[in-house]
């Protein structure tokens, strides 16, 4: 599927639900399907940071693409990451740095994409188009 | 209390937020937009230097704002109270000041003092200090009920060798428990230390008296005023030939290439074109905290905090720091087997807005409960029927998490 | 220009004061009030720190004023120019902070070169870094048309031992004659020195660029914004690790008692809940002035400039300051045997606001005209009839005098 | 005549200008009335700080009385000294530390009393009243 395709998958999925924590019930559980993230690699260069939670990405390059597991203590931010990685993950690395992330604002869900580096998501899509490169 | 129809964003909230974020900022009532609007509207000038009206009617509404400030925290009627406050950019800017200017010259002889609940502004400008000086950075440890121990604070005290600051929070934001605040001075005084408070939290929620401090400060967006203003009283004296921290126009008496001479206080602390709008907004927050009655404000928030507290504690899961000490303003509570900002999330989610995380008070919360937190803060305007709110919400938050 | 009816100071202006002050502070448009308001009315809550929905749209809008500001100084379109924007209380505390940060290490190895005709706020932050660390300061002269000396900086330049900073105003308060900053910027940077712009009256009135420079800063209230609230523009690099002048809540990444790290740019350098109401409002200020065309805004200063100039040179007794020379946004003059302060008492008295004295900057008046001056100065909104009854006001003045 | 007296005088004056401009130049005028001032007095210790013009106080104790000269460069500060004065002159020093200076509001002039110790006749009036102890 293409990156929008998925975008627009993910945003039909979370536009179903009735109210907001539902959404956010919906995400956690998108969460429980990451592929498990080794103890061991919770290292501090893996943090990413800029979240109020803990964010570990450990990247690794499969041929052109970009293969990624990471985890959170924080059960939302799982979620999101599960978002992220269903659009870019095992993506080529190419696609992935000229992935336009203003495009997730689709979604429609707050936090996602925060201005700045600060808080949210955005760190970790910064981090992923650096891993790419 | 009942003066929920002063705040539109409180009658005319499109997305009826339950607000529980106070102590980041409190909401500010219509009058203090008036105000600052008339400013901008009739009289926009800059202070000081200029001889037209307008200049000099923005002169009297921005010095008129000294006064009201000194009436406030009771400083006394002594004439000269104007000269002892410094309009800031907030508490973290005053603070920065008096480490600055005020210890200039301090060294390895001299300690600071603060306590185990500061918030960063009190903690960071005297690391910085101490890294730049060789000042003592000690470090006053609570009790079990959450106050500092005056055990404690007395053998800092005494092993002192020459100068000391303490400098602490007489509302700590991280914990929501009313120090003794009168006692802390006195002993202080005992001692021949300069006091600093910081009454970034308990000046919009108590009656504050500077008779048994040096310097007190606060910010105007926590009291119901505009952002970017704040304060710093600093007794009289202690500030008159400082170093100043920020220098520039207004603050200056003549400048030429080979030297400049500082103006008096409190204007040789006050560099620049200062936030003049933010000032004068600052002061009809303090008139407006005033009719409303700081007593009655008490009052209320007291009431809201054991309302607050009391329905949090018979949450599962929920536990409440420093569940024996009752609080004012604001309630710290974490819960098990959920990340704080989860809970928030939640939360937000049905429109009930509250802190979480480390609350720019890490040290406290790193040691004593290595994890961040929730708190729920409140104004003069909270009514129990948001706490309601924000105990249905967290029981079905709880639910997913 | 026709935006006189988007300023309701103007078009409402209960006195009918021709308001010709606007290099002290420019007159605020009725949007960017309106867009201070909705803050306070829709969202107000703390930045960064919140999860909560107005917490997360006040830190959108906030943010979102970083590359309003890159677009309007031409930062050009790199993805990380939000890093090169801090917000701060104005111009004067950007010159502090890039005096204390920046140079923090510097020393007699060192200079900074201002010129002769620069504010309070470009020469007093320096004076305190020579007194501190025994930096070099070095003054460079205008030549016969009020333009730095270009053959003396490069003197002073060739001069410097170790490190360079030319710190100078694009458009001085104290002439309006606008510097030949692009030369200015090339011939430092043919030296390596570092270039700081005080934009504080260029700003607002020509298209800036900050391709020849390394810091530019400038201030809210002189571009038609909120008080309390400037602009540190740094290129990418040059602040990443320096010490911040001001410490404290959001500046940080980690706080414990031992030790702290502090936050990346530009974060790093805003310490303290910042001024989020002012910093919204200066988004919308410039967005104002783009409205309105940068351009066309020179043209129209330009025009009220030549005209104001013309006629002042008209009347009897008045001389004006580098008469050869055109002026933006400002004229300076004296009149002989008459005082600056009781010229513009009785402008004022005929509703004509102008200033008088010194204009905080005292070294280029004191020693080219020995006393003070009157300055006229003009916004994007002063008309011809405004000047018109600024002369006929000063003649009547005259009678008197 | 009593101090209110005087001040109700000197109200009355001004009131009866039909503007302002009319208002300054009865002040200049007044003014014109001060008793010459030495140029050898004119010391840096006498100086009154405080107002964008220079402005010089010399004072002695005649008797109980505080007798007082002063310039400026500015004429209109010399007519708001000339005000002062008619008001404060040679009065015992007892009634002129005990005078309230907000009395002098009622004059209706725009800069006499002034907010702060910044600028305007505020710091004459103070420099007066400590001569006066
Ligand atoms: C050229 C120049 N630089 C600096 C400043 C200081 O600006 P602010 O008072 O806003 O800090 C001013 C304004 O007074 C100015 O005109
Ligand atoms: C106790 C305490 N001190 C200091 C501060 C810092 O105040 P500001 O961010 O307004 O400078 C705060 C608020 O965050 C606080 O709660």
């Amino acid at each position: 599927m293409m990156i929008t395709e998925e975008i627009q998958d993910i945003r039909q999925l979370l536009e179903d639900c009735p109210d907001d924590l539902t959404k956010y019930q919906t995400i956690i559980e998108m969460g429980d399907d990451l592929d498990p993230y080794p103890e061991s690699y919770k290292l501090d260069e893996l943090k990413v940071s800029g979240c109020q939670s803990d964010l570990w990405l450990y990247a690794e390059h499969h041929g052109d693409c970009l293969h990624m597991i990471a985890t959170s203590d924080a059960v939302i931010v799982r979620g999101l990451v599960a978002i992220v990685f269903q659009i870019l993950n095992d993506r080529p690395r190419q696609e992935i740095r000229d992935f336009d992330a203003a495009l997730l604002a689709q979604l429609g869900i707050q936090n996602i994409v925060t201005p700045g580096r600060q808080n949210g998501i955005g760190s970790l899509i910064n981090r992923i188009k650096l891993l790419a490169s | 209390m009942n003066c929920r129809s002063d705040f539109a964003i409180l009658t005319d909230s499109p997305d009826g937020t339950a607000y529980l974020d106070s102590a980041a900022t409190s909401l500010t009532p219509d009058c203090v937009l008036e105000k600052v609007n008339r400013y901008y509207r009739y009289y926009n000038a800059n202070i000081h230097r200029g001889i037209h009206n307008w200049a000099e009617k923005a002169t009297v509404e921005y010095e008129a704002v000294r006064p009201i400030v000194g009436d406030f925290i009771q400083m006394g009627t002594t004439t000269v109270k104007d000269c002892e406050i410094v309009f800031s950019s907030g508490t973290t800017h005053s603070i920065n000041l008096v480490a600055n200017s005020f210890c200039a010259d301090w060294d390895s002889d001299d300690q600071v003092i603060i306590s185990e609940a500061e918030h960063h502004a009190n903690i960071v400008p005297w690391q910085q200090l101490r890294d730049r000086s060789g000042v003592k950075l000690q470090v006053v440890f609570l009790d079990e009920k959450g106050q500092i121990d005056l055990g404690h604070l007395e053998d800092l005290l005494k092993r002192g060798t020459r100068r000391s600051l303490v400098a602490t929070s007489i509302l700590p934001n991280a914990t929501g428990i009313l120090q003794d605040w009168q006692q802390i001075g006195q002993l202080s005084k005992m001692y021949d230390a300069t006091v600093l408070f910081d009454g970034a939290q308990s000046v919009p929620r108590i009656q504050t008296d500077v008779s048994v401090c040096d310097f007190l400060v606060f910010s105007g967006h926590k009291i119901y005023g505009p952002t970017g203003v704040g304060v710093l009283y600093a007794r009289q004296g202690l500030l008159d030939d400082a170093p100043p921290y920020m220098s520039g126009g207004d603050m200056i008496k003549t400048v030429n290439f080979a030297e400049t001479t500082f103006n008096i206080m409190p204007w040789r602390y006050e560099a620049g074109t200062q936030n003049i709008a933010g000032v004068i907004g600052l002061g009809r927050a303090i008139q407006w905290v005033q009719e409303q009655g700081i007593d009655n404000i008490t009052a209320h928030e007291a009431m809201i905090s054991d309302y607050a507290q009391e329905a949090l504690k018979s949450v599962d899961r929920v536990s409440v720091f420093f569940p024996d000490s009752s609080k004012l303003g604001l309630i710290v509570f974490a819960v098990d087997n959920a990340q704080s900002s989860d809970v928030a999330t939640l939360l937000n989610a049905q429109q009930v807005a509250v802190r979480s995380g480390y609350l720019c008070a890490e040290p406290i919360l790193r040691n004593r409960l290595g994890r961040g937190v929730i708190r729920a803060s409140f104004g003069c305007y909270t009514t129990t029927e948001e706490i309601d709110r924000l105990i249905t919400a967290l029981q079905k938050s709880l639910q997913t998490l």
